[in-house]
């Protein structure tokens, strides 16, 4: 299969899924002191899902996301540096410390938020895209949801919708196997999330998450046709996280070693990197630069976050409503 | 300023115009294009009760029909409100806000403060309230005192058509999601309405009577009652104030405090179930900021702790009468 | 196709049908008049749904019905007279006059309820479901929906639950092709509503509304299958109502002549008694007879329910709670 | 009586008892069992917070995991009361209450009433709330002046171990629908429980503090605040009625109307937003019910009009302190 991916293309999408591994190890090494406060989903593991699907879109796209939505944050272009003040609970965040992890959105760069309800952006995805829609515009939504939020009515009824007035959504099921301790073979009654596709109407693609080539090339297909009025697809994708439902998860529900083995033999970071050089399209030495880069990078976002200043106490009753 | 229309004629004046002057106007809801796919006439519907109807041909794409998926579609017209849109979404019943609260008042109410004030959430979401159409206890609910609990959103009860209109276009161009309350009981009411464009500020209480011996608050369509008790004692010798908020948040409640400050004596009449109400917050409030000026105790007319009753004869019963206002307010008028 | 029904059961299904038709014909000329309050949905043109449909349950089998729920009740068993007081806002009607036409429930004869929100019954039903399945019983659940509320997120949960838990629940999709004047073209992004079956891992199935027969054979499968432990189905029943979404509707949506046309040809009690008196499994007299003796109670139950006292003041207050 | 166990042991063990005792007992809800299907150790969570941890292997069938489907479970668990069984859903976060809102208020809630008295539905619906766990503005809510405008609900909110299981007990034996709410903050909370199992009725308030200066009434996490506030005030010379109600639907106004009558100086404690709150409710009733007996305005000490914030530093403003409490007191105190 032949990548469509310019060498730019590719070292974007490596720097992407690094940037967003350093930032999830490094906020489970930070978690782990007690200097990181409330919930916090890492999605380390997913890296190749939002990476190849968010390459495909531009700022005036939007994303929905979850509670796990780290991942989603950095590849949609929020600025890693914003996030880590944010998740320390700093004035400086991307949402000046008063959302934290489960709530970090940036709407100038099409990011619609994290979301701590399950399943809250399925709505929410069909209404940017019917925005993009009226306006004629050829923008797209993207609505990423798991395997648990599979089952959640607005997902379903988001799905329905965005078929029946035939937006540009791409619904991407990221299926990790687990809702919290519950297996998705005994929540998803169907075989696949993506078999709920032609309950909708609409095209259904299951992709394996761990290949970011397969990610990339699924995605495009489905943003392209809504782009171009061909309405909304569902893409599932598999992959795993390498870390617990949230930091402090023992995790004694999942087989034992069953991310070793994942890490071991298909972690997607790994998977690339093997690609990419073994066809010559980039050297160890793109890899190593990059990830010397982003190492750089995430530990200056710690640095900063530990010195920068907390919100004020007048920020409290800030930014509640634009007026009252 | 002569013209009399209707309350729900002005409900639909008041998306007509704005869907004209700003193509970033939306319409959504259950058949407020008049009933999409349906092989009879267009426009056919106009929403369960026609107030929608006939904007679906004025502004072609913009009326949007949509299937029974409140969660969806409420939730979509946030979305779009966030992404440069001034969606109204009709949740037809207020009652219907249990299959989609939570795009209310987890997302829209909330984006602003927890996206660290770089959200505009310019969304209206239209409903129905209110008892007396015999529409039992699924149809017939306020349910305003919930949504005025919620930071982050502002909640609008009008009482008159010129408020309807006025409010309703001050809703549609606030930056902020509102919750536009419609009285079912109302929609017929007939009133002076200007042809032209306006808005009723939010926040700012409409004295619609005026007396120095006891303040009345009342809300929605009890505005109209208390507004016919006043006239009566009037003639008995007791000279109320009658004070809409025509908003619950903001809340004027200064308005409020300056007549308790003079009457010294107020009734609440407020259409809920008692408990955790607008009767309840605006006495509350009174007892903390007015208690030096207080000379009775403060008296609340509600709806009774139940479901709404279907029968005429519960339903009539349940809610707050003229009759209760009267003797609620004569009570902290001769209390010593 | 033979008929597994007795000569018993063919006079109680056409007894039930033609039940619904004179109380819904009868609530529609005395609610022409202003005499009945409120929002009244009538099942007119469905009858074979809820006959065929009930005929195979029992007095501890529950159903959960919909705002069009009249002839849901007395497929049932709830008695005809105390709903027309109900109606009426008696308090001798089923629920005391409290409910009304959206409300009416007997729960001894297994009805838990017309409900006046829309999907409201799909929980509901794998509730009572699950009680019949802890308690080792084979009593099953059905699920009354229309075209419309198939799009509503508590069906789509419910029917997930149903199948993730395997309980003996039927859904019945009554697919009359409006959901007030919407069509279910526009609103069911699939073909039928059937075809959502596959996403909840259960069988699906579509049937002709207006021919008993063929629902009372599809449901009387799919309750058997249920009460064996087989787990959930769909069931789309495809039928018209007679009248307007609610009483009061001008039904200027739908095409001229379209009920007409549909009363004329495929009436569900004139097939049924075409189908029988021409087999010769039931005579013209045995219909007529039916016929006369519904008449004589529905008239009874109008004059009851006219003269029928009203609720007390006290009632007001009652039945809020158990205890309070 | 000598045994300390935590809040939330107490909640295991009442869960426990009941589930012994009555087999129609049966919780349900997103991990309870310890999540459903996975290839690990059985009964691996316990809830999200392991509440619930070890029932699964103790009552084998009738502890239930769930798909993410609040509308579907939770109105299951209404569906399996109708049809004779006691279930208990829990929806981890009451935040989560609008994607199931419909199931309870109007459904639960009003089948007794809508059905002329004849269902039944003893339901109990548990959920985390509160501030403190700098979980943000969608994991933080109170909510409970939601519920407790409903009429058809009963509402608990226990603020100690004792009261946690006494409480619960005597919810999932009450046979009306009951919403259990559990402060996050105080699972870790220890106090005597009794082994043997045992109930606390609902509609009694418990006077936690005696005195007669000031009247504090305060819900949930809040009366622990005010008890240590009262412990402080007593040493200065200040006496406070401290009032838990324990429950507030029903809610016991005799108790508290009692105390103001005798004090006649009332702080009400509530963690949730100001508007329409449990602070206003008890507020307005005293005004109305015992204003011949106020001596001072009436303080009200709550969360502000803003959603829950994330940062350490704001959450802390924004939780009712225990310094803003005593504040309110002495100012009532002083009041002349
Ligand atoms: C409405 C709602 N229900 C439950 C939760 C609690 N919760 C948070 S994440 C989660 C599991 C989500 O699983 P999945 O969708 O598969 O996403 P993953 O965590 O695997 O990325 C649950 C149950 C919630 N936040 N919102
Ligand atoms: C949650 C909710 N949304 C909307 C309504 C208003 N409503 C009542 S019936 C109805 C149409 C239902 O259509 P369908 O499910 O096809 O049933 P039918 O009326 O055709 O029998 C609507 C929109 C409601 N009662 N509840
Ligand atoms: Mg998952
Ligand atoms: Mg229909």
């Amino acid at each position: 299969m032949s990548s469509p991916l310019t060498r730019e293309g590719l070292l974007q999408a490596y720097r992407t899924m690094r940037t967003i591994r350093d930032f999830e190890e490094r906020v489970h090494v930070d978690f782990a002191t007690g200097e990181i406060p409330g919930f916090v989903h890492l999605y380390a593991g997913e890296e190749a899902s939002a990476t190849g699907i968010c390459m495909h879109l531009n700022r005036d796209d939007y994303i929905a996301s979850t509670h796990r939505g780290h991942g989603h944050c950095i590849a949609k272009g929020v600025d890693p540096v914003g996030m880590m003040a944010e998740i320390w609970g700093k004035r400086t965040g991307t949402c000046k410390g008063k959302g934290g992890s489960m709530h970090i959105a940036d709407l100038e760069v099409g990011m619609l938020g994290a979301n701590g309800i399950v399943g809250g952006g399925g709505p929410l995805i069909c209404g940017t895209a019917l925005a993009s829609k009226i306006r004629g515009s050829n923008n797209v939504g993207v609505c990423f949801f798991g395997d648990g939020a599979s089952n959640q009515g607005t997902i379903f009824e988001a799905m329905n919708l965005a078929a029946v007035w035939k937006l540009p959504v791409l619904f991407v099921g990221e299926n990790n196997g687990y809702a919290e301790a519950t297996s998705s073979n005994f929540s998803v009654a169907c075989e696949n999330i993506a078999d709920r596709a032609s309950a909708f109407g609409m095209p259904g693609v299951i992709v394996d998450g761990f290949d970011f080539f397969a990610v990339h090339e699924a995605a495009g297909e489905a943003i392209k046709r809504a782009r171009e009025g061909g309405g909304p697809t569902l893409l599932e994708v598999k992959l795993s996280r390498y870390y617990g439902h949230f930091e402090g998860d023992q995790q004694t529900y999942r087989a034992p070693g069953e991310v070793q083995h994942l890490r071991d033999t298909k972690d997607c970071l790994m998977q690339f990197a093997k690609r990419v050089t073994s066809r010559g399209e980039l050297t160890m030495a793109d890899i190593e630069a990059i990830d010397r880069e982003v190492k750089a990078m995430i530990d200056a976002s710690v640095v900063k976050a530990k010195a920068d200043p907390v919100p004020l106490p007048e920020d409290l009753m800030a930014d509640i409503y634009v007026s009252y | 300023m002569a013209r009399k229309i209707t309350y729900q004629q002005a409900i639909n004046e008041a998306l007509d115009q704005e869907m004209t002057r700003d193509p970033s106007v939306i319409v959504m809801g259950e058949d407020v294009a008049g009933g999409a796919g349906a092989p009879g006439e267009e426009d056919s519907w106009g929403g369960v009760l026609g107030v929608t109807k006939g904007l679906f041909a004025k502004h072609p794409g913009r009326v949007l029909d949509t299937p029974i998926s409140e969660s969806g579609y409420v939730g979509a017209a946030v979305g779009a409100a966030c992404n440069g849109l001034r969606p109204v979404a009709e949740l037809m019943f207020i009652d219907f806000m249990g299959v989609c609260f939570d795009q209310i008042f987890n997302q829209a109410a909330k984006f602003r403060y927890m996206f660290g004030g770089k959200a505009k959430t310019p969304v209206v979401i239209r409903a129905m309230y209110g008892a007396g159409f015999r529409a039992a206890a699924q149809h017939s609910q306020c349910l305003y005192n919930i949504f005025t609990h919620i930071p982050g959103l502002k909640v609008v009860i009008p009482s008159n058509p010129y408020d309807a209109k006025g409010l309703l276009i001050q809703s549609i161009r606030d930056n902020d999601p509102v919750i536009f309350l419609e009285h079912k009981a109302l929609y017929t009411m007939e009133g002076d309405v200007p042809e032209e464009s306006y808005v009723v500020p939010f926040g700012e209480a409409a004295v619609v009577h005026e007396g120095d011996d006891v303040t009345i608050v009342a809300f929605g369509r009890m505005v109209n009652y208390a507004k016919d008790v006043a006239g009566t004692l009037r003639k008995k010798g007791v000279q109320c104030d009658v004070i809409d908020p025509r908003t619950t948040s903001p809340m004027d409640f200064d308005t409020i405090l300056e007549s308790v400050e003079r009457t010294g004596r107020l009734v609440v009449v407020d259409e809920s179930h008692p408990r955790c109400s607008m009767a309840s917050d605006v006495s509350g409030f009174i007892a903390q900021e007015a208690f030096g000026a207080l000379k009775a105790p403060i008296q609340m007319v509600t709806a009774p702790h139940s479901p709404v009753p279907f029968a005429a004869v519960l339903e009539d019963l349940y809610i707050p009468s003229p009759a209760r206002i009267e003797e609620a307010v004569m009570r902290v008028k001769e209390y010593k």
